[in-house]
């Protein structure tokens, strides 16, 4: 099984049977409420020079309070996973947040193109199902997965996977590495207290992202009882024991949508757009961020319980969302 | 002796007037083949093609999105850049999964077509979305999302793109998703990637390529309103031209009328820069300004 | 990546361009009607000297209908995947199906001391993970997955597997071969005609063993519409475009259960068991499968529409089970 | 110097009569430790076993077993051999996967416990359910099944087992489950299992055994209606014995009313085949026949 090429590029180092001991260690087992707020939950578990992952994005049911959250704690010299997202990735580097990047897709603009001039954010180069495979890789806890893809691009020079020779076929495959994020911020419709966690509609990786990270934080649009996730096993997404965090927060992927809850602000989400296309994030953290003690205060202040109420309504398809 | 494009005849009566945008996407929507899958980029031209097909041309053809969205029947139009993980785009479908069900169903070779936008390609049928240019004039992109997937692992790449200079070049400056690689044979097999896929169509606002035997972007027909030497010109290479070039038509009124009041309604794809196209009954005209 | 011991017995030839080939030429992405009889389907798509996959087992929401309908047909030299298995493999076996057999557990009985001993039957050894993680590899179009189990098993010498040095970590790991059967039998709750399937309750590897194969047959307690499908896409786990044939089969996994359905017939487990048990399948054959067209006749003749109702009343769990 | 052995004392009255399936039933249950993860194998003396502890001493502690069941509620009794993809066995779960849900989380290190029977154990904690014997008295059995993984992925793994010669045998016919393998250190992480995993106790119906530091097996603790020289009586080979023997108590009123009433009514596990126990009050003897 002989390496034919490999990638030259920095990546966060592959160790499954560490990864194995932060859970024995770290993991906890019983069914103990994990309940706290966003202020809280970012302020224990996310730190600075963590590798931090987010599912989905900014716009389309992502975890868009606990990224304010981010900003708003001032974390800095993170190392994002950027697959799958949107104007998150801009907002991030925009503000300060980040020192290093796993490209899978961003929504590219001015904030991105100078901090990557600059030198201020060194970019490593994916894609996105390379990304959620090296994710899938490390919530079942393996040094790496094959991929058919990948091969021949030169997101390969620059990224951690190897060429090899598959030892059963003869034939060239790529082995992307297991990805085990410090922490990960995954926003969800429903869990219990205890991290059950319910994902309605398609996701990424809400799973693997969940399983493959040292701290996980959920919030949740509605926290429901236990008793309620029992009844129905079938829609659990995510198992308590990888959770350890939950937070309450409604219209937690605003100005995104969520299926079955809200549909998308149009104004806030060009306004979002336009903060990274023109390099403008710390306005844009000063209109919508730093102010606020938290995002319930920032709803109050800027957005206002009409419009919220209005993208309720906008909300009409519920087949298939909620139980 | 003409190349047969795969291009069904439009319905309806040709339309007076459209933009080239507008054109693109109905091109590729003739190309659909009924009763086939397609893994379309999320959102814009792509989706906006394949959505037409299946409503006029091809009712059978299903796609899915990098989301795993299976064979929806969506609500339409879409809110804003919400193309996936939104309940109007996911609305009836057959199975929802994630990111790493499609990944998972195209590498199993479920998937029959590709549809890509993609910022540059080569001669090769390389894809370039990650950057371009050195120094001050460096541009950062977005990367290659579900593009690098798509490429890999469906059966069949479509690629739409603009008919530009700079975005037709002989090498790219970055392979974010692979065509042919550097062209030789088997390139893609030594890189690991399934064998019998690879590039097929480029469709742009006013050309469409395919390939040559040994790889290489070729030419193979052009929309009335431009002649293969304007077409040429917006490329960085001569790509190989076909011995006799087929016609594009333009669209008609039924696929702009879906376009403009179903799928696009607020012009979200369809109405940014792009040539403005009058047809008089008898011919193609690219209108001032 | 050097390899540091392999398995030294034969496996089903690993070969994921000829599988992707086989998905091209073969699943129909159409949405055309498959439903047919379990007789046409075994007919149609069980052929002599196939490698055969069916999920969970005789008694545990298994597809014992077609099982019956391939003991019926006297289908022979099939290679067998006994994984989570229960007396299904000694069925089979006994009625002479059988000639290779992948081992991850069956319930042992004289029916297959003598077949091991005769040499009748040829036994490769895994666990019932390792099966369902080389199902897993096959479903994702991959030649092989890494397992950081079997290693240093006596298992692993007899088997297809590999220990490898893991180029990410230079430590020792095991990867197991993909697994692309010829054929899936797989009971499901719900299905529609196209054989877009629901699974409700836990499962082994229904989804894994359904992408994975080249030939899939579902059997299903109730035929749904396909607008009930659309209504809840979260609850399909098979896509039709896997699936070749569509069977309604009420009562598909008697004598087992069927969870939200019915509850096992302990009588017709204890025969089951003792069949093999006494290496009398034949026996068994003779009394439940050989005599009769299809199951529906047999369930007239020997269970009996009462026996059938009580069954119905003894599943009092419906939490979590139908939509 | 007593060895601890991690076992609590049993609630109630000692009771005055059982047989020695309950007994060892019981002993894993004093065990379990709250809060932790369990991974049992589907059905008879461990499920059981968790299944005792869950209700009288460990009422945090979770279970799944290999279908994916996490953390259910099951409602009891289960009916005959279905003890999973049972709709009882899976009843008010907290979620509910697959075998690669199972396989995934103790992979990850997830499963603090395993808990398993065996048909034969060796010195060095190797399992064999594989088959036994050569020629015409060869026997042939059913394989791991999801032992392997148990005893490969989970932290520690607890054998229960007969306490019968032909079950401790000083090297297993077949090595179907790993146990420390050949002994030698490292040997486990040699062949690619997670590091820090591996046997932990086995427990029969009379006695209890660790492992040495240098991984062989290690008799702790007898029942009281057994003598160490019977216990060693029914082993193959002669295995480490503790400086000092625990004793094992005998099970308790409570104990056995939840087995015999509620997990086990119909007796399907623990009315087998095993001696029956008298306690006057004082002294544990084995009944005759």
């Amino acid at each position: 099984m002989r390496i034919l090429a490999e990638g030259a590029a920095e990546y966060l180092k592959v160790d499954p049977d560490g990864f194995r001991a932060w859970v024995r260690d770290h993991k906890d087992r019983t069914l103990t409420s994990k309940l706290m707020s966003a202020r809280d939950a970012v302020s224990r578990f996310v730190a600075d020079g963590d590798y931090l992952v987010f599912d989905c994005n900014y716009f389309q049911r992502g975890p868009s309070t606990l990224l304010r959250e981010v900003i708003r704690q001032k974390r800095r010299d993170i190392w994002l996973c950027g697959k799958f997202s949107y104007v998150d990735v801009g907002l991030l580097v925009g503000a300060g947040v980040v020192s290093k990047l796993d490209c899978g897709f961003f929504w590219p603009g001015a904030t991105l193109d100078n901090a990557a001039r600059d030198g201020r954010v060194e970019v490593f180069e994916y894609s996105n199902v390379v990304m959620t495979l090296r994710l899938q890789a490390g919530a079942m806890g393996l040094p790496f997965l094959p991929v058919r893809s990948f091969g021949g691009t030169d997101g390969f020079e620059r990224s951690g996977a190897k060429l090899v020779e598959d030892p059963f076929t003869g034939r060239p495959i790529t082995l992307a590495p297991a990805l085990n994020p410090d922490v990960a911020l995954i926003h969800v419709q429903q869990s219990d207290v205890y991290g059950n966690a319910r994902v309605f509609g398609t996701g990424i990786a809400h799973q693997e992202s969940a399983l493959a990270s040292k701290k996980v934080i959920i919030s949740a649009e509605e926290i429901i009882d236990t008793a309620e996730i029992r009844r129905d096993p079938g829609r659990t997404s995510i198992p308590y024991y990888a959770v350890d965090a939950v937070v309450h927060a409604p219209f937690g992927a605003w100005p995104g949508n969520c299926g079955g809850y809200y549909g998308s602000d149009t104004p806030g989400v060009i306004e979002a757009f336009g903060a990274i296309a023109r390099d403008v994030v710390p306005a844009y953290a000063d209109k919508y961020i730093t102010p606020f003690e938290d995002d319930q205060a920032m709803f109050n202040a800027i957005v206002g319980d009409e419009r919220l109420a209005k993208l309720r309504a906008a909300e009409t398809i519920s087949e298939g969302y909620r139980a | 002796m003409t190349i047969d494009l795969g291009l069904r005849p439009g319905t309806g009566a040709r339309a007076a007037s459209f933009n080239e945008r507008e054109a693109q996407i109905c091109t590729v929507a003739r190309m659909v083949e009924d009763g086939k899958t397609y893994w379309v980029a999320g959102g814009g031209s792509p989706m906006y093609a394949v959505l037409m097909a299946i409503r006029l041309y091809a009712p059978g053809a299903q796609y899915i999105t990098e989301d795993g969205v299976i064979a929806p029947e969506p609500m339409l139009p879409f809110e804003p850049v919400m193309t996936m993980v939104s309940s109007r785009a996911g609305y009836r479908a057959l199975a929802w999964g994630t990111m790493n069900t499609a990944g998972n169903h195209a590498q199993l070779g479920l998937m029959d077509y590709g549809i890509l936008n993609t910022l540059q390609v080569d001669q090769y049928g390389n894809i370039n979305s990650t950057r371009t240019g050195k120094g001050e004039a460096a541009r950062r992109f977005g990367g290659p999302g579900g593009a690098d997937s798509i490429a890999a692992l469906c059966w069949r790449t479509v690629l739409m793109t603009d008919q530009e200079k700079r975005k037709f070049v002989e090498r790219v400056d970055f392979i974010s998703s692979p065509g042919f690689l550097d062209g030789s044979e088997g390139a893609r097999e030594r890189a690991g990637l399934p064998s019998g896929t690879g590039p097929f169509r480029v469709v742009t606002p006013c050309a469409m390529y395919d390939y040559t035997e040994s790889r290489r972007l070729r030419l193979v027909a052009i929309a009335p309103w431009v002649t293969a030497e304007q077409v040429l010109a917006e490329c960085e290479f001569t790509p190989v031209v076909a011995d006799q070039l087929g016609t594009l038509d333009g669209p008609t009124e039924d696929e702009l009328n879906l376009l403009r009041t179903e799928l696009d309604p607020r012009g979200q794809n369809t109405a940014e820069r792009s040539a403005w196209i009058i047809y008089d009954g008898e011919k193609y005209e690219r209108a001032a300004g």
